[in-house]
């Protein structure tokens, strides 16, 4: 079964290509299956091949199918290799599954939209692009992977193309992340420099014996790739970018922008954990970015007025959270909160399109509400995303991946009790936003009335990621609730586990405890503040507030630090200032020229005075002198 | 039979030369234009029979025969051209033809 | 004899094309079509057969060869030679030739003959400048494909048309003239040295001593080859020539004539003149990244489509600059690859602006936008080249230059680390070209046709290649490895005497006039 | 013969002289065939009566006479006359002079010294002038009598004069 592992991205280009050249004969219907069902049979391949790796695992758990040998120049020669274990198989898993659910909702969600074939064949092509990037063999292959995500979002941000917004938004996402990708590729020439190979597992096997433990080397690879991966992962200081990623419809912010792309600096980071390992500084600054981002997004998440901005706010800051799991060596609780994340996240964001397209394309919180009552089938499955986002304890997924990454931000080798600190106040701020979000939207009065009714292809989805919100948890119990860790161990198989210093589980239960509390007290407060009394009203203008809302105005800085320098400079020198020169070569000559002409009077005696002027001083100079 | 140097011949050339190019520069009139190089033209060809007296060979003289046919070749058409400039401009003007076009 | 069929086929159907154009104006057009196909036909079947010459030959083994007298007197040959480095680039040349003849099919209509002779003469040209193994015969070529392009530009341009043709002229003329001062050069210090006054390459190259005079000979050549590519200081005639030319005449500008001059930084440059190149090479880096950041820059800059395509143009080709002046094969083979995929996504970004030109009777960006919703096929056939351009992998470019930077990066790392944040000015520019074109709101009074299927059939053509370029390089990369091989062997035996103290010494080589010495060489 | 030589020198000098500052052009001319002849006597004293000969022919007879049929073609009058006196103005006379003056200083002081000794002025035949001119110079000469014919052509076809294109190069501007 394994042999079909190339189908498995095959099978979306496909999708792809055809939708891309025949779109436009074809039927919506068609178009529609096409789409879905090319993403559905690569889901259903991939569960099949999981079930033969988990049940017949090959040798070293690992598995590669080399296609062909892509490029081939004395020892560079990357090949185009698919390479599974066990942590591109839960990214492929979480793509492929996610990705049909939402192309299953997209179906309906669209139905109303022009560029209906369009729509799907970019998600096709991100589909296969992101399995790709988590199959690769090696990191030439997984950075096309990585460039071609990129593409997507852009394509899709911009989806709408006849709003210039949009295609702001679009363009701003893909250069951001065209900086941290250009930094990795560096990572590439660094690694490539040292090793002769890009092929992943030679360079992380070969690592720990080449290079020092934290030798300047190993450093600045490190940062090199996290560069890379800060980009695509919305991360501090390149996060500017996600919030306005928000311009595109709402499938794809479930998709691209909360469950798959946005984690793929996280599935860099895990890929290639050797190279953070052997440089701790980077690996510390790691969790250093994932810590500030997960605070900073947390705050700017609280005065959102646009549901899907709150919502983009709370993917960094939880993505925030996966960055401080693997920057204290927590690979496998990172990857655990990545899979509940991509549930939970896309069901929001997939049931916040079905308010927004109820409420003519209303994206503002402030002119919802009420919906509670009106909308009952999305408020419930919308509520069960929110209490796994809040990390509600015990029967939500989001509790059970949350803690472990708490548990080893205070108890890893290497941690740091503010990263702890840090980790309990974001999960405060996550659970008083979401409340925020849940209670302007659904709670009180009914502000605008909402039509039309949610299609089956839509109300499927929704239901399962809502059950997988709430069960997806119960993979990975905590370790004081039993030794029920069956993904981290299958993850254990090709990531280290991680080394907690204490093992103390009274300890562990009392953290528990603190982050249940604080979460309670948190969905207390939003409601003290939010329903009972509006709190957003009163410091909607003012200070510090204001400062969140624009997220802590990264945007201003930049503008003024590097888009206005910029275009100031290709603006100022639009002619080319070496062209100047040759005009000038040009003008010089022209001036002798007139000059010069001036004397050609076309008088036969004049050019007689000339001649013997020139005699003159000819015999002068050549014989007299 | 005379005695005189070869400079003193060169200085008759030199004397006749220089006056020729006075005229050329001085008179309007393309005819003492035409005049004065042929006087210039001679006198080059003074130059070349001295020189050749003096070394006694007939190559000086040789040279004068080029330039006679060259004067010839140039007067005939110099002045057919005088005649058109006349017929275009009615008169021998030399700066009346400065345009450099037809 | 083959190599002579392929130049004397488009330069006798460029004279047909003329006389026939008197007569009606559609017979040029399918003679310069027929002709180029039989062109393209037939080096596509001497890469198949050529093929095992290739990957059995241990470097420098000729696919085709063909050498005769022309002026003796003069030690002056017809010699054409062919291995896996020109073989692609006259492939290169007969499917831009074709593009460039179906590009103008409806945008011509004055002096069709007349367009359709300049057309394939220079086609003729480019050939002849990548076959010629005389460097007499070079110039000869190098002149060939100057002056009808001259013409292209004069006579069917646009607004401003007479003086591009003159700064086009100008400017290619001025390294001319060196370049043959320099060949006389090389022809007169090894014909002293030698006894043996030929102008024959190769013969020369063997033999040629590591004079004083050395740096200044490749002056001569460098500077031909640096306006043709061009580099940043001598690339002024570029903008207007690109801008003003006809669609046909950009592309072959683009996509041929700028690769001529990196054609003769890998063939001449580097075997000549090693000790004196390796001396320019930071100087060449720092032109190149130059090029790269400065060209970017203005096209950013740009509100005029041609314009802002030419000079991405300049901005792509400091990657060949740093490519070939790393002197590792990585980057070689990445340099190479430059040529050929720039060569067909430029050539394409030219005939999309072309056809926009058309319809719109503007190339000004400001003019146009959301032509994607009565143009999507247009606008789907531009997305692909505009992502090829900011170097999106899967795409030829991408492989070219990645290639390229990590071959730099093992000689001149920091270089190479500037010069890749080229890629990131590569996304703004490239991106604003899609926004400003395809996306954003439509102007109520542009209308316009979609492409038609001729058009259709050029710009999936070409972006079949490109991504086939992008997948599967090595079919490429396999071609020209063997001479890349041969440069890098030449580098490393340079080196190596250089270590040891010792100068390349003269050897009064008698037999050398065979010429085939390379041949003789790797036995 | 010496005081033939300053004699005949003199009169070429001076006739020059008159000849170019005359205003009427026949006048000017007759002055320039005195002038001619005084040359012609030159060469005779100094060794060289063939060139003497030739000079009288062709320059004196032949191309003198073809200047006294064009003056005479153009019909020189009054008016002429008056229009050369303005333009011969002395004020004129004294830029160029200057300059011929100081040219002339100068070849003066390129040629003093140049040679002493006097002109031995044996004859030299017009035999010697004719071998020499068909064996060593054949070239020359064969160069000559295609200056010469391309003199004829040049001349008839310039001097044509009809219609209005001077020449296919030369299209009348207006």
């Amino acid at each position: 079964m394994m042999d079909w592992l190339w189908t498995i991205p095959a099978l979306p280009f496909a999708g792809f290509l055809i939708l891309a050249l025949f779109g436009k004969q074809l039927s919506r219907k068609v178009v529609a299956w096409t789409g879905s069902l090319s993403t559905g049979l690569s889901a259903l391949i991939t569960i099949i091949v999981g079930i033969s790796f988990l049940t017949n695992p090959p040798g070293g758990h690992v598995f590669k199918q080399i296609l062909w040998s892509w490029i081939e120049v004395g020892s560079f020669s990357p090949e185009i290799t698919l390479y599974l274990d066990s942590l591109s198989l839960v990214f492929m898993f979480v793509i492929t599954f996610v990705g049909f659910l939402i192309h299953l909702y997209s179906t309906g969600f669209m139905v109303e939209e022009e560029g209906y074939a369009r729509f799907f064949s970019y998600m096709n092509l991100f589909v296969g692009s992101m399995l790709l990037l988590v199959m690769a063999g090696n990191l030439v292959f997984l950075y096309l992977g990585w460039e071609a995500v990129g593409l997507c979002s852009y394509l899709l941000i911009g989806f709408w193309y006849k709003n210039p917004d949009n295609g702001y938004a679009a363009r701003k996402a893909f250069i951001v992340t065209r900086i941290g990708d250009t930094l990795m590729a560096i990572g590439l020439f660094l690694l490539f420099d040292q090793f002769g190979t890009l092929q992943i597992q030679e360079i992380l096997t070969r690592f720990p014996a080449e290079v020092a433990e934290g030798s300047p080397f190993a450093v600045a690879t490190a940062i090199m790739l996290l560069g890379g991966a800060v980009g695509k992962s919305a991360q501090l200081p390149l996060q500017v970018w996600l919030p306005d990623a928000m311009a595109g419809p709402s499938p794809v912010s479930a998709l691209i922008h909360a469950a798959t792309m946005v984690t793929a600096g996280v599935y860099l980071i895990a890929r290639t954990f050797v190279i953070f390992q052997m440089a701790p500084v980077a690996q510390t600054i790691v969790a250093i970015v994932g810590a500030v981002t997960l605070l900073l997004a947390g705050f700017s998440a609280l005065t959102q007025r646009d549901i899907k901005r709150v919502l983009a706010y709370s993917t960094i800051s939880q993505i925030g959270y996966m960055f401080l799991a693997l920057g204290v060596g927590a690979w496998s609780a990172a990857v655990f909160h990545f899979m509940t994340h991509a549930f939970f996240k896309a069901l929001l964001f997939l049931g916040a399109g079905v308010v927004i397209m109820h409420l003519h394309h209303e994206h503002n919180m402030f002119k919802m509400g009420g919906l509670r009552k009106s909308m009952p089938f999305t408020f419930w499955v919308f509520l069960i995303g929110s209490a796994s986002l809040a990390a509600l304890p015990l029967i939500t997924a989001g509790f059970y991946s949350k803690d472990i990454i708490l548990w080893y931000a205070w108890a890893a080798e290497g941690s740091h009790e503010l990263f702890w600190l840090a980790g309990i106040l974001g999960s405060l701020l996550t659970a008083v936003y979401t409340s925020r979000m849940v209670f302007i939207t659904f709670f009180g009065e009914i502000k605008t009335e909402p039509h039309g009714k949610t299609a089956l292809s839509i109300k499927i989805p929704l239901i399962v990621l809502a059950v997988l919100s709430l069960i997806g948890g119960f993979i990975n119990f905590p370790g004081n609730f039993g030794d029920m860790q069956w993904l981290s161990g299958f993850l254990a198989n090709n990531l280290p586990e991680a080394h907690a210093a204490v093992h103390d589980k009274g300890i562990e239960t009392l953290f528990q405890v603190i982050s249940a509390v604080l979460v309670l007290l948190g969905i207390y407060l939003a409601y003290l503040l939010y329903l009972k009394r509006n709190v957003d009203e009163q410091f909607s203008k003012k200070g510090i507030y204001h400062y969140w809302f624009s997220g802590w105005g990264f945007d201003y800085v930049y503008e003024v630090l590097v888009i206005k320098p910029v275009v100031w400079l290709s603006k100022i020198d639009e002619h080319d200032f070496i062209e100047y020169f040759y005009t000038g070569i040009a003008r010089f000559h022209m001036f002798w020229h007139v000059l010069f002409s001036k004397l050609q009077t076309g008088k036969i005696r004049w050019y007689a005075m000339g001649i013997a002027t020139g005699a003159i001083v000819a015999i002068i100079v050549l014989v007299f002198s | 039979m005379i005695n005189i140097s070869l400079e003193t011949g060169l200085l008759l050339a030199g004397i006749l030369f220089f006056m020729g190019f006075l005229g050329v520069m001085v008179r309007r009139n393309v005819i003492f234009m035409l005049m004065s190089v042929e006087v210039m033209l001679n006198a080059a060809g003074i130059a070349f029979v001295m020189a050749g007296s003096h070394w006694h060979q007939p190559d000086g003289q040789v040279m004068f025969i080029f330039i006679l046919t060259m004067a010839a070749a140039e007067v005939s058409v110099g002045l057919a051209i005088l005649l058109q400039l006349h017929k275009h401009y009615k008169s021998l003007d030399a700066d009346a033809a400065n345009k450099m076009k037809g | 004899m083959v190599l002579v069929w392929l130049i004397v086929i488009l330069m006798g159907a460029g004279l047909l094309a003329w006389m026939a154009g008197r007569y009606n104006a559609m017979w040029p057009r399918f003679i310069a079509l027929v002709a180029l196909l039989v062109g393209f036909f037939m080096s596509i079947g001497l890469w198949i057969t050529g093929t095992p010459t290739i990957e059995a030959g241990n470097g420098g083994e000729w696919i085709q060869h063909f050498q005769s007298d022309w002026i003796p007197r003069f030690g002056i040959q017809f010699h054409l030679a062919m291995d896996g480095l020109s073989l692609m680039l006259v492939i290169l040349t007969m499917f831009l030739g074709l593009i460039a003849v179906l590009a103008s099919w409806k945008e011509i209509t004055h002096r069709t003959g007349f367009f359709h002779f300049n057309l394939l003469w220079v086609l003729a040209g480019i050939t002849g400048v990548f076959l010629a193994m005389d460097l007499f015969l070079f110039y000869f070529f190098w002149e060939v494909m100057l002056i009808p392009m001259y013409f292209l530009i004069g006579i069917w341009g646009h607004e401003k048309r007479i003086d591009a043709s003159y700064k086009f002229f100008i400017f290619t003329q001025a390294g001319g003239l060196l370049m043959f001062i320099s060949i006389l050069a090389l022809y007169f210090i090894h014909g002293d040295a030698t006894g043996n006054y030929t102008y024959n390459y190769l013969v020369i190259a063997e033999n040629f001593p590591g004079t004083r005079a050395a740096p200044w000979i490749m002056a001569g050549f460098l500077i031909a080859f640096l306006i043709k590519l061009p580099a940043v200081p001598v690339h002024s005639w570029l903008p207007a020539a690109h801008t003003q030319a006809p669609t046909a005449g950009s592309v072959i500008l683009a996509g041929l004539l700028l690769k001529t001059g990196a054609y003769g930084l890998f063939r001449f440059i580097i075997p000549l003149f090693p000790e004196a190149s390796e001396a320019f090479a930071p100087a060449a880096m720092i032109l190149g990244i130059i090029g790269i950041m400065y060209g970017a820059k203005l096209a950013y800059a740009q509100t005029d489509l041609k314009r802002l395509v030419a000079y991405t143009s300049i901005s792509h080709m400091g990657f060949i600059l740093i490519g070939i002046y790393s002197f590792n094969s990585l980057a070689f083979q990445g340099a190479f690859m430059q040529v050929i995929a720039h060569g067909i996504s430029t050539g394409a970004l030219f005939m999309i602006a072309g056809a926009i030109q058309d319809r719109l009777h503007t190339r000004d960006l400001n003019k146009m936008g959301g032509l994607w919703s009565i143009a999507p096929r247009m606008g789907g056939v531009t997305l692909v080249f505009v992502l090829a351009s900011l170097g999106l992998p899967g795409m030829g470019n991408f492989v070219a230059e990645f290639m390229t930077l990590v071959g730099a990066f093992q000689v001149y790392p920091v270089y190479t680390i500037i010069a890749a944040m080229g890629l990131i000015v590569y996304a703004i520019y490239a991106l604003y070209i899609m926004q400003k074109v395809f996306f954003g709101r439509k102007p109520e009074a542009v209308k316009m046709k979609d492409f038609s299927v001729r058009e259709m059939i050029m710009g999936l053509s070409m972006a079949a290649i490109i991504i086939w370029l992008g997948f599967f390089p090595n079919n490429v990369l396999r071609t020209s490895q063997p001479t890349i091989d041969k440069m890098q062997e030449n580098i490393r035996e340079y080196r190596q005497t250089k270590e040891l103290g010792g100068i390349k010494a003269f050897k009064p080589d008698h037999e050398s006039e065979a010429g085939i010495q390379l041949t003789k060489k790797s036995e | 013969m010496t005081v033939i030589f300053y004699i005949a020198a003199a009169v070429a000098i001076i006739t020059t002289g008159l000849a170019l500052t005359r205003a009427h052009a026949v006048h000017a001319l007759l002055y320039l065939i005195i002038s001619l002849l005084g040359v012609s006597v030159v060469f005779f004293v100094s060794g060289a009566p063939f060139i003497a000969a030739l000079e009288v022919i062709i320059y004196a007879g032949a191309i003198m006479v073809l200047f006294l049929f064009v003056i005479m073609m153009l019909s020189v009058g009054k008016a002429n006359i008056e229009q050369e006196k303005i333009w011969i103005k002395p004020r004129t006379w004294v830029g160029p002079g200057i300059f011929s003056l100081i040219l002339l200083v100068l070849f003066i002081l390129l040629v003093s010294g140049f040679s002493d000794t006097p002109i031995n002025s044996a004859i030299i035949a017009p035999k010697q002038v004719g071998i020499s001119l068909f064996s060593k110079y054949l070239l020359g000469v064969e160069i000559s009598a295609v200056l010469l014919m391309a003199g004829i052509i040049g001349a008839y076809h310039i001097g044509r004069g009809r219609g209005k294109v001077k020449h296919r190069f030369m299209e009348e501007s207006q």
